[in-house]
């Protein structure tokens, strides 16, 4: 292309482009306006910030809702593109973002840690993560990703007089530093294979002519898959995730857990799609690709669910569960191709997934002590008896992540495994059962804790807050009401990833 | 009342459920409104039930009081709901017991009265929607919702090693389970590919015709992971071992559901999913299982005659009596088939008696080891009837519900594998050997002890629970056809169902005309 | 006439149903309002009346209806009545229904009368019972479910009777569940007749493969087609024979029949001598077409029969115990018994029934009223002399004896001929079945006669004040359960003749012993003529077998008797001369003492191997291995978690390191594949 | 463009100097040096190709990069700060407290 001639179109915005950008328009708002109210000295900046993050968070959330019926609409140049698959994830981001101020309120008060800059952070991080899930350019991902990634390396670190909060945050930045260079490595490769970093010109290259594919872009192809497989915690490269889980405050992990994972998941799969993965892949390659995913998943899900077995830290065992999350998640990633659901089964996994954990999180940080003491599961005995309601909705997000009916665990594992099974994916999906039969046990040795042991000793209080118990209730309710009834999110989904394809 | 009129089904499954949520307004501390709150909901459960009977046509269409209602259209996954002539008494078999639990629970469970009794009646509507369900997939649901209130009634309230007890309980169920998922969802796709919609409903799914032959073919693969999850449950030998924890573990109104209503969940499993779903398969099968069932039934019966614990016998007896239930299904007649089904409806009875009388001694004497009794006939004559009664029942003395099942089983099987039913004939004596022995340690013999000489005998209460049950075995020993009659359409379309050559030449109609009441 | 039958058909059920009723009546009061610690226990008068008079209808009913049998013609001599359908399953009908014909109605006649008797006795007998109430109540269950057997016109419904006596046996035997013994002798009767209904069940299942009904009609129509198939038939009778071993006591199942004397005497002489041991003997009548197809399967009775009546009355000779010795003679006349029908002389078998009834309730009664007298005595050594003391029981209990050694014309004599004979003469059998039944007849004659003249003739061997082994018998049962509580006022007038209400019964069994034996006289058997429509088997004589030579084997068997008598009464005036010739043959002696060890070869063969096994089972298999593996699963789970875990070393180098490795294998893997 | 293969392979080369670096290096400094080394071999890719391609959107993604591996030297530093002042150490194997 010509590059010496000026495009007007480019520096303006259309109407419908300024419309179907509210959502980012209200959270840069959010940032700049967090910004002044933390360095104006005009008024104790906590609950300003606080509302002010909440609220734009509600608003833009409502913003991308609005526009999640919309068809699609690409944006600077097709760098990036609203449509409902972004709008989904938007939404989802959003509520995590919303739900995480609401619980850190009372958390950050305890921890003596009630600095705007958290909120700033915060709001940051999910703008990153929006344009993750609408980015269509290899650069703009890469952006994308590292806005999100630095604000949260400071969120891990947050409890900065706290030596685990520090070295958690400083692997995950050495870590996710290295990873992001790797996938950046990938995407250059891709750029000089394809001659493009647009997702649409990649696809594009590989459709028109066969010599693409190359060992330099299968590379390419590769290292770019590592970035997003690091950041979803996939075995192998799953490691700084109970480290980071572990050190970072209670919300922030919570934060992680719903927020990074969804994002990465969401680049990953427009990325995948995008690099022609179930169509336009020669056969070689595409069954390769597959062959390693699915050792990876399998991997992953081991991993997660047999090391989760040995942990008697609540952060780190949940962490350990998240990774074996992950590993269904890349099943629903392996078998999209092959089933008439293509990524539903993913977006709606990873949005029951997002619910119950920030309703577990929620949970913790209500009885989480000074510096996240008291996360032990002996720490929870008889918690049945002295918090009964707390423990109830525990109980159901830990029966919802272990996949037991009604709730949306259950929904989202059914989903996921019929697609597989359509997908022919069937010893995959036998090993994934598998594992979440082993998982159960350590979801419900939490629960033993609970409701099977007498309490002992003096637990820490918990830390009340009308808007984190507020948080909790609406977590449980739409976890059950997930579970009770899919259908109309599962029609989303499938309308979604429909319209994606 | 024209809603209740065409949801009766809906009604009894989730009246107890709707009743235990209005109950949890009852502050925690007034126990005895909780307590005679529960028992009520429970006996107008039962009565609603009831009308079940008279609502089910015999002659009529294979499922009746049909309920269809969308769920997740998406999945072709439908809330619907029928019943035949099996899961008619199945479910008369759940509403009759959960009465008698509750108001044997009164004086035994004391600590965290609330949740127990909400519990009980969570429990009874899973029980009740897994036989009401014709959707396979709502089935499974209910199965594992099922697990839930049992897993927290024998984790709460059971005994010494409670906590290892449940887990092994959930676990096992679980493993099992998950695999029948992922079959559930196999079957789905075939009928997407067979029919060219998913269908989960079972009277669709009843027409797939799926790969046979072999052990690695289709059929046989399906068929072992629904049989993995209902063997599990009934518990077939090998797959025994957690009932024995179970049963002991658990408080006794856990004991009594757990082996009157849970274990027929298995049995339940293989007559309405495995055998019409895989015909082949099954007679690919059927051997092994009745060997199997007849080591259940021999090994059962010696294991629980050497138990020094009375509960642990009995639980032993349990997987005794269910082997023959396999038995009988396995031989694939009319006869046969019809016997399990009497038998699971008896072992509910009877052994759902004998727990309930060793929780009545445990109240009293709170131990359960064997050498701690004996000569209790002269200080509880009432309670020596009674568990003279149940004994012969479980001994299945002829005039006892007990003798029908056996008997039908054994004569079912002997038509089809006579060898076998020598060896699994045995049973009878060992059966008479180890609970006439238990008797008579328990019951004969001078007392002992001085705990012993001042027990008291039953009380009213107790009395009013052990009745209905004594009614009951002689009722259904002197009397079956009463229930044969509603059976046996039900029972031949199944058989007609499983048996590939009677597949071949006629399937049974799968278009389910609503019966109008 | 027709209509008239069937109105008199709809009478069957009452015959069963009378007794069941005041089962219920006794049953339940005495459950409700008996059982309350410290209430008052009715008396054995008013529940005694109750019961006799419910099995005393059924007495009168019986009467009736044979009657009316005898005045109906006899080619059509059968009742039918069918109440309701027990089971309907695919191709199987089991009705609920009854066929009183000429074999059931002397059973319902033997069974009832014999019984009213007994209950009348056991007023007085049990008079000084605990629970009465409890006691009547299982006698008429008893009755009931016996009149069942005998009365249901299929096999199912047989076999309710059949188990239903078994257990009335158990709880009766059991009855004084204080004494362990006691409790344990009934639990081995239940579990050694379910051994035999074990083979009865196949039996039924086998007859139901070959004939596809269970109706004894259907069977008998069934036959014709089925004689083509003679395996089955053998092995039908086969089959259902072991069923008749365990209930009617022949080897290898006799040896719950002495133990079961532990059940107070009535019960003794209802069910372990006059009714329910016979129920073998009438099945195999019931079924003799069966059986008469099967030459084989009749050998094998007799064999068992001819081998059961003299090994039990090896037995017989030394035990000392008064009951022990009717008990075991009560084995080998059941063998007399399966030895007629096992030659093929079905009626000749049913008629020793009958007469057997007579004369071992009689001596067993007037054993109990011996017992009763002598305050729980009950060893015959230390009896002796009675003759003066009681009478009337004295009396009685000659005819008894003179009947059982086959003295004529006292019943005995007639069927035990009966048997004899056809033992040698008929088709089926042979000299050495009869040398070894004549030998048995000797035998017999012998140990009763010991039995007679210790108990009743020759001096006392007794303390008239109660001896230590009767207080310590009293001591053993406590003060309440078994009656005599208030024999320490009783005792004091020691040795005494039972009270009317005893020997009125006895009197009446020992005229009928005295002449029941004039139905089956030879050649003039009213039985025979009345059996036919059941039991049509023209006696054929073995070839070579001279009719007159039945003569010479009357008087032969009646000679035996006499001097087996003459002999015992030398060697029993005193016991000095009894001992030493015991102690000529110690060995065997001590063998014949012990009854061979069969006991003891059970417990090792069977009893303590089985138990092992299931120990082992149970510790070796459910937990070691089952369990085992099951938590196995679990463990090696956990180990994996941590040996994963091991990874998680928490330095940045080692995960940038595992990142470094999973990106070389994967890439690796990717080229690998591309060239 | 035959050329452009020498640049290319440098850059590789270069690139995987620097996570070899990350691997066997210690100080966190010096890892993040490495980590810049990775950063600016992609450069030198992008640049590369751009030329070989023609095409100027290589060569802009360059500058994104550098802008951003800034702001991550920045951040990157901050925390080091932080971790020092708590662990008194950047030696990446006193860093082990979360483990297991």
């Amino acid at each position: 292309m010509d590059s010496s001639v000026i495009r007007p179109e480019l520096l303006t915005l259309s109407r419908e482009a300024l419309a179907v950008l509210t959502p980012y328009f209200w959270v840069l708002a959010g940032i700049v306006i967090t910004m002044l109210l933390s360095v104006m000295k005009v008024m104790k900046p906590k609950w300003p910030v606080f509302f002010v993050s909440v609220a734009v968070c509600i608003a833009a959330a409502v913003a991308s809702a609005a526009l999640a019926g919309l068809p699609p609409v690409s944006l600077f140049a097709d760098m990036m593109i609203s449509d409902p698959f972004s709008n989904f994830f938007n939404v989802i981001f959003l509520v995590a973002m919303a739900l995480t101020a609401l619980v850190s309120l009372r958390y950050l008060d305890e921890e003596k840690l009630q600095y705007p800059e958290y909120y700033v952070l915060l709001l940051l991080s999910t703008f990153g993560m929006m344009l993750m899930a609408s980015a269509t350019n290899l650069i703009v991902i890469f952006i994308a990703l590292e806005i999100m990634s630095l604000s949260t390396y400071v969120l891990v670190g947050f409890r900065r007089a706290d030596r685990r909060s520090n070295e958690a945050a400083m692997k995950y930045f050495i870590l996710g530093s290295a990873a992001s260079a790797v996938m950046l490595y990938g995407a250059a490769l891709l750029y000089g294979t394809t001659g493009s970093l647009q997702l649409s010109g990649i696809l594009n290259a590989l459709k028109t002519n066969a010599a693409v594919m190359s060992p330099a872009f299968m590379l390419g192809v590769w290292l770019t898959a590592i970035g997003f497989l690091f950041k979803v915690a996939a075995a192998p490269f799953h490691m700084w995730m109970p480290d980071v889980y572990e050190g970072a405050p209670v919300p922030i992990t919570g934060f992680m857990t719903t927020g990074i994972k969804a994002a990465s998941f969401a680049a990953f799969v427009r990325v995948f799609h995008a690099l022609g993965y179930g169509h336009g892949l020669s056969e070689a390659i595409q069954s390769h690709i597959h062959d390693i995913l699915w050792v990876c998943a399998v991997l992953t899900m081991a991993v997660g669910n047999f090391v989760a077995l040995t942990q008697t830290n609540l952060k780190r065992m949940l962490a350990y569960s998240s990774i074996a999350h992950s590993g269904y998640l890349l099943v629903g990633l392996l078998a999209a191709p092959g089933n008439a659901n293509g990524y539903g089964p993913v977006m709606l996994y990873l949005a029951a997934y997002s619910i119950m954990n920030l309703g577990a999180f929620a949970v913790l940080s209500i009885l989480a002590g000074r510096g996240d003491s008291g996360l032990n599961l002996h720490d929870l005995a008889g918690l049945s008896q002295r918090r009964p309601w707390l423990a109830f909705s525990l109980a159901v997000f830990l029966f919802s992540m272990a996949g037991i009916p009604p709730t949306a665990g259950f929904a989202a594992k059914y989903l996921m495994f019929y697609s597989a099974v359509q997908a022919g994916e069937v010893s995959l999906v036998v090993i994934s059962v598998l594992c979440s039969a082993v998982s159960v046990y350590f979801y419900l040795r939490v629960l033993v804790y609970m409701y099977m042991h007498q309490p002992v000793g003096a637990p820490p209080a918990p830390r009340w807050s009308i808007w984190a118990a507020g948080t909790v209730g609406a977590m449980t309710v739409l976890t059950l009401q997930l579970g009770i009834l899919p259908s109309p999110i599962i029609e989303l989904v499938r309308r979604i990833s429909a319209s994606f394809a | 009342m024209a809603w209740f009129e065409s949801h009766w089904l809906s009604t009894i499954t989730f009246l107890p459920a709707a009743w235990a949520f209005a109950g949890l307004v009852i502050p925690g501390t007034s126990k005895g409104a909780i307590k005679n709150w529960t028992l009520a909901g429970s006996i107008v459960t039962f009565l609603v039930s009831l009308k079940l009977y008279g609502a089910f046509d015999a002659a009529g269409a294979e499922f009746q009081l049909l309920e269809n209602a969308e769920w997740i259209p998406s999945l072709a996954i439908t809330y619907r709901l029928g019943i035949d002539g099996i899961s008619l008494w199945l479910i008369l078999l759940t509403t009759f017991l959960t009465p008698m639990v509750i108001l044997a629970s009164f004086n035994s469970i004391e600590s965290r009265v609330k949740e127990y009794y909400f519990l009980l009646l969570a429990l009874e509507t899973g029980m009740l929607g897994a036989f009401v369900a014709t959707d396979i997939f709502l089935f499974y649901v209910f199965w594992e919702m099922m697990l839930i209130p049992m897993y927290f009634l024998i984790g709460i309230w059971g005994g010494k090693d409670r906590i290892y007890a449940a887990t092994k309980f959930f676990l096992y169920t679980m493993v099992g389970s998950l695999l029948m998922l992922v079959a559930i969802f196999y079957l789905a796709y075939q009928h997407k590919l067979q029919f060219g919609v998913f269908s989960t409903s079972i009277v669709d799914l009843y027409n797939l015709q799926l790969a046979s032959g072999g052990f690695w073919s289709v059929q046989s693969l399906l068929f072992l992971a629904f049989a993995l999850a209902f063997a599990i449950k009934v518990p077939l030998f090998p797959l025994h071992t957690w009932l024995p924890d179970a049963h002991v573990q658990a408080p006794t109104a856990g004991s009594v559901i757990l082996a009157g209503v849970l274990l027929k969940m298995g049995g339940y499993g293989f007559i309405r999913f495995a055998f019409p779903l895989f015909p082949q398969a099954v007679t690919y099968y059927q051997v092994p299982f009745m060997i199997l069932g007849t080591i259940a039934i021999i090994y059962g019966a010696w294991v629980a005659m050497v138990q020094p614990d009375v509960k642990k016998l009995v639980a032993y007896s349990s997987v005794s009596h269910m082997g023959y239930v396999i038995l009988g299904l396995f031989s694939m007649n009319a006869i046969g088939a019809t016997g399990s089904v009497y038998q699971m409806l008896n072992h509910g009875v009877s052994t759902g008696g004998l727990f309930l009388l060793v929780g009545m001694i445990y109240d009293r004497r709170h131990t359960r080891d064997i050498s701690q009794f004996g000569g209790l006939a002269k200080t509880m004559p009432l309670f020596a009837i009674s568990l003279m009664i149940m004994t012969l029942s479980s001994v299945a003395l002829p005039g006892t519900n007990g003798f029908i099942g056996e008997f039908l089983i054994l004569l079912g099987a002997w038509q089809a594998v006579p060898g076998l039913t020598v060896i699994a004939a045995l049973g009878v004596v060992f059966g008479a050997v180890y609970m006439l022995w238990l008797v008579q340690r328990m019951m004969f013999g001078p007392i002992t002890r001085k705990e012993n000489e001042e027990l008291t005998d039953m009380s009213w209460r107790e009395i009013a629970v052990m009745l209905p049950l004594i009614v009951a075995v002689f009722a259904m020993g002197i009397y079956p056809q009463f229930f044969f009659n509603k059976m046996e359409p039900s029972v031949n379309r199944f058989l007609a169902r499983s048996m590939p050559t009677a597949m071949a030449k006629a399937r049974p109609p799968t278009t389910v005309a609503v019966t109008e009441h | 006439m027709h209509n008239d039958s069937t109105t008199h058909s709809a009478l069957i059920a009452w015959i069963p149903l009378l007794p069941l009723l005041g089962f219920l009546v006794n049953g339940l009061w005495y459950a409700l309002f008996q059982t309350k610690r410290g209430s008052k226990k009715a008396s054995s008068a008013v529940t005694g009346v109750i019961a006799t008079l419910a099995i005393g209808g059924a007495f009168a009913v019986s009467v009736m209806l044979f009657l009316t049998l005898k005045a109906m013609p006899e080619e059509q001599r059968a009742l039918q009545q069918n109440l309701f359908t027990w089971m309907r399953v695919g191709t199987l009908q089991v009705d609920m229904a009854f066929t009183l014909d000429t074999l059931s109605t002397l059973f319902t006649l033997v069974i009832t009368g014999v019984g009213t008797l007994i209950h009348i006795y056991s007023i007085g007998y049990m008079s000084h019972d605990a629970t009465p109430g409890k006691f009547f109540a299982y006698l008429n269950l008893f009755c009931f479910a016996m009149l069942m057997l005998v009365l249901g016109s299929s096999l199912p419904i047989l076999f309710l009777g059949w188990e239903g006596v078994g257990l009335c046996s158990y709880l009766l035997i059991g009855y004084w569940y204080t004494d362990m013994d006691k409790a344990s002798a009934g639990k081995k009767a239940f579990i050694v007749n379910r051994i035999g209904d074990l083979g009865f069940l196949l039996g039924m299942f086998m007859i139901y493969t070959v004939f596809n009904t269970l109706d004894f009609s259907g069977i008998q129509a069934g036959m014709p087609a089925a004689v083509s198939n003679p395996g089955a038939l053998t092995l039908i009778a086969l089959l259902l024979f072991v069923g008749c071993m365990g209930k009617s006591a022949q080897i290898p199942l006799f040896v719950w029949l002495p133990d079961a004397m532990a059940g107070p005497t009535p019960v003794s002489a209802l069910i372990h001598a006059a009714t329910m041991v016979t129920s073998g003997i009438y099945m195999i009548a019931r079924l003799n077409f069966i059986y008469s197809a099967s030459p084989s399967a009749l050998h094998v009775v007799a064999v068992v029969g001819a081998l059961t009546a003299f090994f039990a009355a090896t037995i017989a000779v030394v035990q000392t115990d008064i009951k022990k010795i009717l008990a075991y003679s009560t084995v080998s006349q059941l063998g007399y018994m399966f030895l007629g029908c096992g030659v093929g002389a079905y009626s000749a078998g049913v008629f020793h029934v009958i007469t057997h009834a007579f004369f071992k309730a009689l001596l067993f009664l007037g054993a109990g009223s011996v017992i009763h007298g002598m305050h729980e005595e009950q060893n015959i050594l230390k009896m002796g002399g009675l003759k003066s003391k009681m009478p009337v029981t004295f009396a009685v209990f000659g005819i008894g004896w003179l009947a059982i050694c086959g003295i004529p014309p006292f019943s005995g004599f007639f069927s035990k001929d009966e048997i004899l004979w056809q033992a040698y003469a008929s088709a089926h059998g042979s000299p050495l079945l009869y040398g070894l039944a004549a030998l048995t007849a000797a035998m017999t004659a012998f140990y009763m006669t010991r039995l007679f003249s210790l108990t009743f003739l020759g001096k006392p061997r007794f303390a008239e004040q109660p001896s230590y082994s009767n207080v310590h018998a009293i001591a053993k049962h406590g003060i309440d359960d078994h009656g005599h509580g208030d024999h320490g006022s009783e005792s004091k007038k020691g040795v005494h003749e039972s009270p009317a209400v005893m020997t009125g019964p006895l009197i009446a069994l020992a005229i009928l012993s005295a002449v029941g034996g004039l139905i089956g006289i030879p050649h003039a058997s009213w039985l025979d003529e009345w059996l036919k429509p059941v039991i049509h088997t023209g006696h054929v004589l073995r070839e070579g077998v001279a009719p007159t030579t039945e003569w010479v084997l009357m008087g032969v068997s009646v000679t035996l008797a006499a001097v087996a008598i003459a002999f015992a009464m030398g060697l029993y005036r005193d016991l000095k001369r009894a001992e030493s010739l015991a102690l000529k043959h110690p060995a065997l002696h001590k063998l014949l003492v012990n009854k061979w060890y069969v006991d003891e070869l059970y417990e090792a063969l069977f009893v303590k191997p089985i138990y092992a096994l299931s120990v082992g089972l149970w510790n070796g298999f459910d937990i070691a291995v089952i369990d085992r593996v099951v938590n196995g699963f679990g463990r090696v789970s956990l180990w994996t978690g941590q040996a994963a875990r091991m990874a998680q070393t928490g330095s940045i180098q080692m995960y940038a390191f595992m990142i470094l490795a999973g990106l070389v294998a994967s890439v690796g893997y990717l080229i690998y594949g591309l060239v | 463009m035959p050329d452009s293969w020498i640049v290319l392979s440098l850059c590789s080369v270069i690139f995987f100097i620097g996570l070899f670096g990350v691997l066997v290096r210690r100080n966190v400094l010096i890892l993040m040096m490495c980590i810049e080394l990775m950063l600016n071999a992609v450069n030198l890719t992008f640049v590369a190709y751009a030329r070989q391609l023609g095409d100027l959107s290589g060569q802009m993604a360059v500058f994104f990069i550098i802008t951003v591996a800034a702001a991550e030297a920045a951040v990157g530093l901050g925390l080091v700060v932080a971790l020092y002042r708590t662990l008194r150490t950047v030696d990446t194997d006193d860093i082990r407290l979360l483990r297991g």
